[in-house]
């Protein structure tokens, strides 16, 4: 058998094409919708960057679900588990910087 | 072999008691032990505190570690149990997870309690000393905004009062540390930081640049004098009276890299040490200029700062902490 | 599952023999573990990756205010460019997903098809970058004007560097698809060349929300 | 002489610069003709180049590690005895402030850096694999890369000494004092690319030995039937892949600084020189912990070994090593308490540093309860790790107390602080390796080293160690700072430190006891011809010594944890020998020159980078590009070999 055209077998496609477009339409309205609250100061600024990184949030879940496939995968979902701690760190490393580098006390 | 270990383990935990010895009774040369103020009083006690906690696991450890070795080792005709196969035991797994749990617990309480005390001054009800430190290559320079003087590589203090360091750098970052007052606080280009330390007994306190800045580094040692009020006050008019002025151009001098003595100054530029502070990026940094300032020019920057419209309150820059 | 990955250094036979039986359901890259086992690895670099830009987004986040009186944020940032920049990215993320839909149906032609889109949005990806930095150099706010603008360059330019390395590699494999057809071999690797495109495009995200947008509003 | 002549000897080769680096340099040259001239002399070139620079064999990559890291422990040695040596007494002008500063930088950063990390690799590549019932690593062709970059890095940053000039501000490089406003000189440069290329090649290795546990253990191993070894290089790996980014952004970021003009980390123009030392210790810290569990892991064979008895609490182990690995990642501004964050950040950081000491002290008394009711054979390994067990303790102990922050405020950068990581380094880091190289070595070479002479080097090296640091906590105590190349009189340190160069000689002699040692058991040392020589536990014991290329002839199926132990204890152990009908051909990488040319093209363009020469930096960076894209397009990097070279290499060993 060839390489070229085989593996088309029915069974094996968990991802039509209807997965793709929900993710991008999907990330479109995100994007749509971060860029509408910042531009036109529907919210206050506090407010305001909290929900702008929930929707980027969302967008992560968006690109590794319906476009990296986390889901799939042979044995353990390792790679999950990798991500997740990626995400716990890079959240830790520029969150605590800020704490650390704006040098302020909570003593007066 | 077996004498061999034994004696190591002596040779072990007597090294251990020499240790101890050392961390307790020991000569004045031992400045961290010798406190003469009550900063360094506090973190002495911490240390003698996290000492007693850390060795009442280690001690049990290495007298273990003896016991088990020499009872365990494998020679003929040794009646002692062998079980190859046990490795495993609730009751011993919660020991060794417990008791450290506790006394990382214990230490962290009083860890907290004196990071948050030495904030705040020694001494509430004294009015404090501000002296303004300015490290340089590879020198010490001290300003006091009240008295109007200033001296390099050496600072006197009066005794019984609090003395609030503010530190910072016109040069690579160094740390300004006087062990028998209390621990370090480091100096950094563009940073105001305060830190508080008050000397109990009159005396002569050897003080140096801790954190490594370079060739002269080794020569950048200085001396904090303590003196009681009426003789610092003397020092105060004899120096003023007598000892020429640092202008702008002499401190342009004083920035240059060198390994220099003493001196002392009847005056400086006013807003010396904000300006510094300031040029070397202070403005970016929110609340510390109207907290460090407030004093001198202060105000001639408050336009230019980046920070507006961030919130400033509550963000005072404490040195300690 | 010890079992099934122990098959990459079992005896030739069974590991090498393509396509482990169309039935087992498992797409074409995951087949041999030989490949699979650098999906893995593509994922943990990845990670790797992401704590990188992790720093420069801490260093950009504690510099953001360090304009030393040279432009900021606000007064650098053209709305119109990074939109687009954005919208672009997010649809070359969605063409190469196609690509990979495409690879999993063994449709050759329109997996090229499709990842010629995607690295076409790419570079027009890039090329706007590139025009937005050179019009930010010619109003002088170059990367050794402020720290501010170090920061700036240097997280946004490392992204692009990325995008653009992504192009190269999308262009290899393009390559070798053309050549060799849909294999386990070419087939992993349009499929990590695809991953590598999407974290991009999440970075991306990351980097209109929090330099950006952040830069606009504040 | 002629002027361009004369200028280039003055500025790169350093002519000026006194006796110390016309030594070096003479042994250079001395050493490498002596290399050329042996490699000719015994027709030895084809050889070399095929059999080792070409190599992707995880065994053969090991052992190149381990002659990496032997001769960067004697590097820094030698640093050390240096600085020991002016140290000695008050006011000597042995060595100026500024050879002093150039030599304990590079003795930092060689030592973590150079010595520490290819020491752990090694054992990585050795073992792992081995452990875990593998043919070689998940991707063998990278971790030939790996090494070269490791290599190369390493080579860039030592040439500085005589070529350039060495870096001078610490290991830690903290600007702005690195910055070019303080420091012109290429030693910077060569800091900065040496360990960005081999940073590099450390990712690749996290990166590669994680996909290897992960994914290459032989059916039947699950995780929890793993090795602690293998686990303790899961954890590190785990460490060192979510780490080093933070190395890699720190020194570009300066290098940025250095060579393009931004400002990072300058005092001007809104830099802020303390996001660096943030980032440096986002990566500084764990790296500590990367260099110090594969060292738990070593420690955890060996005591079950030679106490003869299931490793205790191997679930409570398991669960230490991943706690560890993770809060490592929460406790860096423990190295800068003494910066004025806060003292909100200060308390969280320093609760989050003694919380380390929970599940590190689980591990000890896994380990002595391991060593209790066993029986404990007295040979090399199991003394280093008897030795290490005290030392590790105090040292844990004085990190804890270390932590405490306002006591640090008084211990920081005092010698308290060079005592307390000389002891978990020494005799964590050190101590460890060493047990895990005398207990791999005849796995990887057949024979066992010589015992007699190993207990010299080890106690040498013990007395000599406590000799040497346990003054350094009380002259802390006496407030002397690190990082001085000279005291006065005045100061009453001179005698400790007197006894303490004393302790430094004493581990010298005790290195070169090591080296004796091993010279002595190449031609002396007892062959071992079982494979077995320790009664070990693990699955690479039923290997013969040395392990033929290809590791297992039939890839054996996994019943339990120990389980060679076991299988030697009920008799069995023919099950794990191969048997004719189940051997199969087998699938190896082949060899490659490729990474070796790519790591010589790191070389080059770190090269330009350090001095500015563009063109050969741009030309290194293609090298590099040229590389990478020809392996892009290598599909045939396999080969077979047939089941009657299996069969015959089997009979030969006396397997079949
Ligand atoms: C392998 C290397 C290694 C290891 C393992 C450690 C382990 C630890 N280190 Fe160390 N450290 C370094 C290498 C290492 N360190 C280096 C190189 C530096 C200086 C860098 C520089 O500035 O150049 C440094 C600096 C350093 C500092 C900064 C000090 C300063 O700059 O002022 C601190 C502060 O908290 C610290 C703390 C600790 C702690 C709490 C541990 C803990 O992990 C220790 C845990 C172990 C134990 C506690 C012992 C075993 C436990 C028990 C027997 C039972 C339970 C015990 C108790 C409950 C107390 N270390
Ligand atoms: C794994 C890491 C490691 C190891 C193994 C060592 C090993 C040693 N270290 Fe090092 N050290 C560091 C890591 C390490 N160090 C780091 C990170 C720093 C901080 C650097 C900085 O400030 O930036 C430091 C700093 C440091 C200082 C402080 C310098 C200063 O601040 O001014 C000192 C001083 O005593 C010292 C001493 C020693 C000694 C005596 C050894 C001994 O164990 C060495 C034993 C000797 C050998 C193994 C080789 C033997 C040599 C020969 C056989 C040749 C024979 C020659 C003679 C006897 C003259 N080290
Ligand atoms: Cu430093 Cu505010
Ligand atoms: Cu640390």
């Amino acid at each position: 058998m060839s390489h070229g055209n085989g593996h088309a077998e029915a069974g094996e496609h968990r991802h039509s094409p209807a997965m793709y477009i929900v993710g991008y339409v999907l990330s479109l309205v995100l994007t749509a919708v971060a860029f509408w609250l910042a531009l036109t100061h529907a919210m206050a600024i506090g407010p305001l960057m909290w929900v702008l990184m929930i929707l980027a949030g969302l967008q992560i879940i968006v690109q590794l679900y319906f476009f990296m496939h986390v889901t799939e995968g042979d044995g353990p979902p390792f790679h999950s588990v990798a991500l997740v701690l990626g995400l716990i760190f890079t959240f830790a490393i520029a969150l605590m910087s800020i704490w650390i580098m704006s040098f302020h006390s909570m003593v007066a | 072999m077996g004498r061999g270990w034994l004696t190591r383990w002596k040779g072990v935990s007597l090294m251990a008691a020499a240790a101890l010895l050392l961390a307790t009774g020991c000569g004045p040369e031992y400045i961290v032990l010798n406190p003469k103020g009550p900063v360094g009083r506090e973190e002495l006690h911490l240390i003698e505190l996290s000492t007693v906690l850390v060795l009442i696991v280690i001690i049990p450890v290495l007298a273990l570690l003896a016991f088990i070795v020499v009872r365990y080792r494998d020679k003929p005709g040794n009646k002692a149990r062998y079980m190859p196969n046990w490795s495993e035991s609730k009751v011993l797994e919660v020991v060794w997870w417990g008791i450290p749990i506790l006394i990382i617990g214990i230490l962290s309480v009083y860890t907290a309690k004196t990071t948050f005390a030495l904030t705040r001054p020694p001494e509430a009800d004294v009015k404090p000393l501000t002296i303004q430190v300015v490290s340089l290559n590879w020198k010490w320079l001290f300003l006091y905004p009240d008295q109007k003087v200033a001296t390099v590589n050496y600072a006197e203090i009066p005794t019984g009062v609090p003395v609030q360091f503010e530190l910072t750098a016109d040069a690579p970052m160094n740390s300004f540390w006087v062990p028998q007052l209390g621990g370090q606080e480091y100096t950094m280009p563009g940073m105001a930081m305060r830190l508080w330390l008050q000397a109990d007994e009159p005396g002569r306190y050897y003080g140096h640049g801790a954190n490594f800045t370079g060739e002269g580094f080794a020569h950048d040692n200085f001396w904090v004098v303590a003196k009681s009020q009426s003789d610092f006050d003397r020092w105060v008019k004899q120096v003023r009276s007598t000892a020429p002025a640092l202008t702008k151009a002499g401190y342009a001098k004083l920035k240059q890299p060198s390994v220099i003595g003493t001196a002392e100054y009847s005056s400086f530029p006013p807003g010396l040490f904000d300006d510094t502070v300031w040029i070397n990026g202070g403005r970016y940094m929110p609340g510390m200029m109207a907290d460090v300032t407030g004093r001198a020019s202060a105000g001639s920057h408050a336009g230019g700062s980046e920070m507006n419209g961030t919130d400033m309150s509550g963000m005072d820059m404490n040195g300690k902490g | 599952m010890a079992v099934a990955e122990h098959a990459a250094h079992a005896p030739a036979g069974a590991a090498h023999a393509h396509g482990a039986g169309p039935a087992d359901g498992r797409p074409l890259e995951y087949r041999d573990p030989h490949q699979s086992v650098k999906i893995l690895g593509f994922w943990l670099f990845l990670a790797t990756d992401m704590l990188l830009f992790a720093c420069l987004f801490a260093t950009y986040l504690v510099l953001r205010t360090h304009t030393d009186g040279g432009p900021t944020a606000r007064e650098l940032f053209d709305i119109p460019g990074f939109t687009a920049e954005t919208f672009i990215l997010l649809t070359s993320s969605f063409t190469g997903g196609l690509a990979t839909l495409c690879m999993r149906n063994g449709n050759k032609k329109w997996l090229m098809a499709w990842l010629a889109v995607t690295m076409l949005l790419g570079l027009s990806f890039v090329g706007l970058e590139a025009k937005e930095f050179a019009a930010d150099v010619a109003e002088g706010a170059n990367m050794q004007r402020s720290a501010f603008l170090s920061a700036f360059f240097t997280l946004v330019g490392t992204h692009g560097s990325h995008v653009s390395v992504g192009i190269v590699w999308m262009f290899l494999t393009l390559l070798q698809v053309a050549r060799r057809g849909i294999t386990e071999i070419t087939a992993r690797k349009v499929f990590i060349v695809n991953l590598y495109w999407h974290f991009l495009d999440v970075v991306w995200v990351f980097i209109f929300t929090v330099v950006y947008l952040s830069g606009v509003v504040m | 002489m002629p002027a361009g002549f004369q200028h280039f000897a003055d500025t790169y080769l350093m002519w000026n610069e006194g006796p110390l680096i016309w030594m070096s340099d003479a042994l250079i040259v001395l050493t490498s003709l002596g290399i050329v001239g042996a490699l000719t002399y015994f027709k030895r070139w084809k050889w070399l180049w095929r059999e080792w620079l070409t190599t992707v064999d995880h065994k053969k990559i090991g052992i190149m590690y381990l002659i990496a890291a032997l001769l960067m422990l004697f590097r820094g040695g030698v640093d050390a005895e240096l600085m020991r040596t002016q140290l000695a007494l008050p006011g000597v002008h042995f060595l100026d402030a500024e050879h002093y500063d150039q030599i304990f930088t590079t003795h930092g950063t060689i030592m973590i850096l150079f010595m520490a990390m290819p020491f752990i690799f090694a054992l990585f590549n050795i073992v792992v694999p081995l452990q875990i019932g593998a043919r070689d690593v998940a991707f063998p062709y990278l971790n030939a890369i790996s090494f070269w970059l490791f290599f190369f890095g390493a080579m860039l940053f030592n040439i500085s000494f005589v070529f350039g000039g060495s870096p001078d501000a610490g290991w830690t490089s903290y600007p702005p004092l690195t910055e070019l406003g303080f420091d012109k000189g290429p030693g910077e440069n060569f800091y900065l690319l040496g360990l960005q290329i081999s940073g590099i090649g450390s990712i690749a290795t996290g990166i590669n030995f994680l996909a290897t546990i992960l994914k290459m253990r032989a059916p039947g191993m699950t995780l929890m039937r793993m090795p602690l070894f293998t686990w303790s290089v899961l954890a590190a790996c785990v460490v060192i892949i979510f780490a080093f980014p933070a190395l890699t952004i720190a020194l570009a970021l300066l290098m940025l600084d250095r060579i393009v003009g931004t400002h990072f980390f300058t005092m001007l123009h809104g830099g802020n020189p303390m996001m660096f030392i943030n980032l440096f210790w986002i990566w500084g810290h764990p790296e500590v912990y990367i260099v110090i569990l594969p060292a738990f892991g070593v420690f955890s064979e060996v005591v079950a070994t030679f106490a003869r008895k299931r490793i205790f609490g191997y679930s409570s182990m398991v669960a230490a090593l991943m706690a560890i690995s993770i809060i490592s990642y929460f406790v860096w501004a423990h190295h800068f308490f003494t910066m004025g964050a806060g003292a909100d950040v200060n308390t969280f950081f320093a609760v989050a540093t003694m919380a380390v000491g929970i599940p590190t002290g689980v591990k000890v008394f896994n380990w002595l309860f391991t060593l209790f009711r066993g029986r404990i054979r007295m040979q090399l390994p199991m003394l280093w790790t008897l030795a290490f067990v005290p030392c590790f303790a105090i040292g844990g102990a004085t990190g804890v107390m270390l932590a405490v922050a306002p006591a640090d405020y008084q211990y920081h950068n005092s010698y308290f602080l060079i005592a307390h990581f000389h002891q978990v380094l020494i005799g964590g880091v050190v101590f460890g390796m060493l047990a895990g190289m005398y207990y791999w070595w005849p796995k990887m070479f057949g024979f066992k080293l010589d015992e007699r002479l190993g207990r010299w080097a080890f106690w040498f090296f013990n007395i000599g160690f406590y000799v040497c640091f346990m003054p350094q906590y009380a002259l802390g105590f006496m407030g002397m700072q690190r990082r001085m190349y000279t005291y006065p009189a005045d100061t009453g340190w001179g005698t400790l430190n007197f006894v303490s160069t004393i302790g430094a000689y004493l581990m010298g002699i005790g290195f070169l006891f090591i080296v004796l040692q091993v010279l002595y058991s190449i031609k002396y040392g007892e062959r071992d011809l079982t494979g077995d020589p320790w009664d070990g536990r693990t699955l690479e014991w039923s290997l013969p010594s040395p392990v033929p290329h290809y590791n297992f002839a039939v890839i054996p199926t996994v019943t339990d944890r120990d389980m060679w132990w076991v299988l030697k204890q009920e008799g069995r152990t023919e099950e794990l020998r191969p048997k004719p009908e189940e051997i199969q051909p087998i699938h190896m990488p082949k060899n490659s020159g490729r990474p070796f040319l790519m790591g010589f093209a790191f070389f080059v363009a770190g090269l330009g980078f350090v001095f500015n020469w563009h063109v050969l930096a741009a030309l290194g960076l293609l090298g590099v590009v040229a590389c990478m894209i020809a392996r892009s397009f290598e599909y045939d990097d396999e080969y077979q070999i047939p089941v009657e070279e299996i069969e015959y290499t089997e009979a030969a060993l006396g397997r079949l």
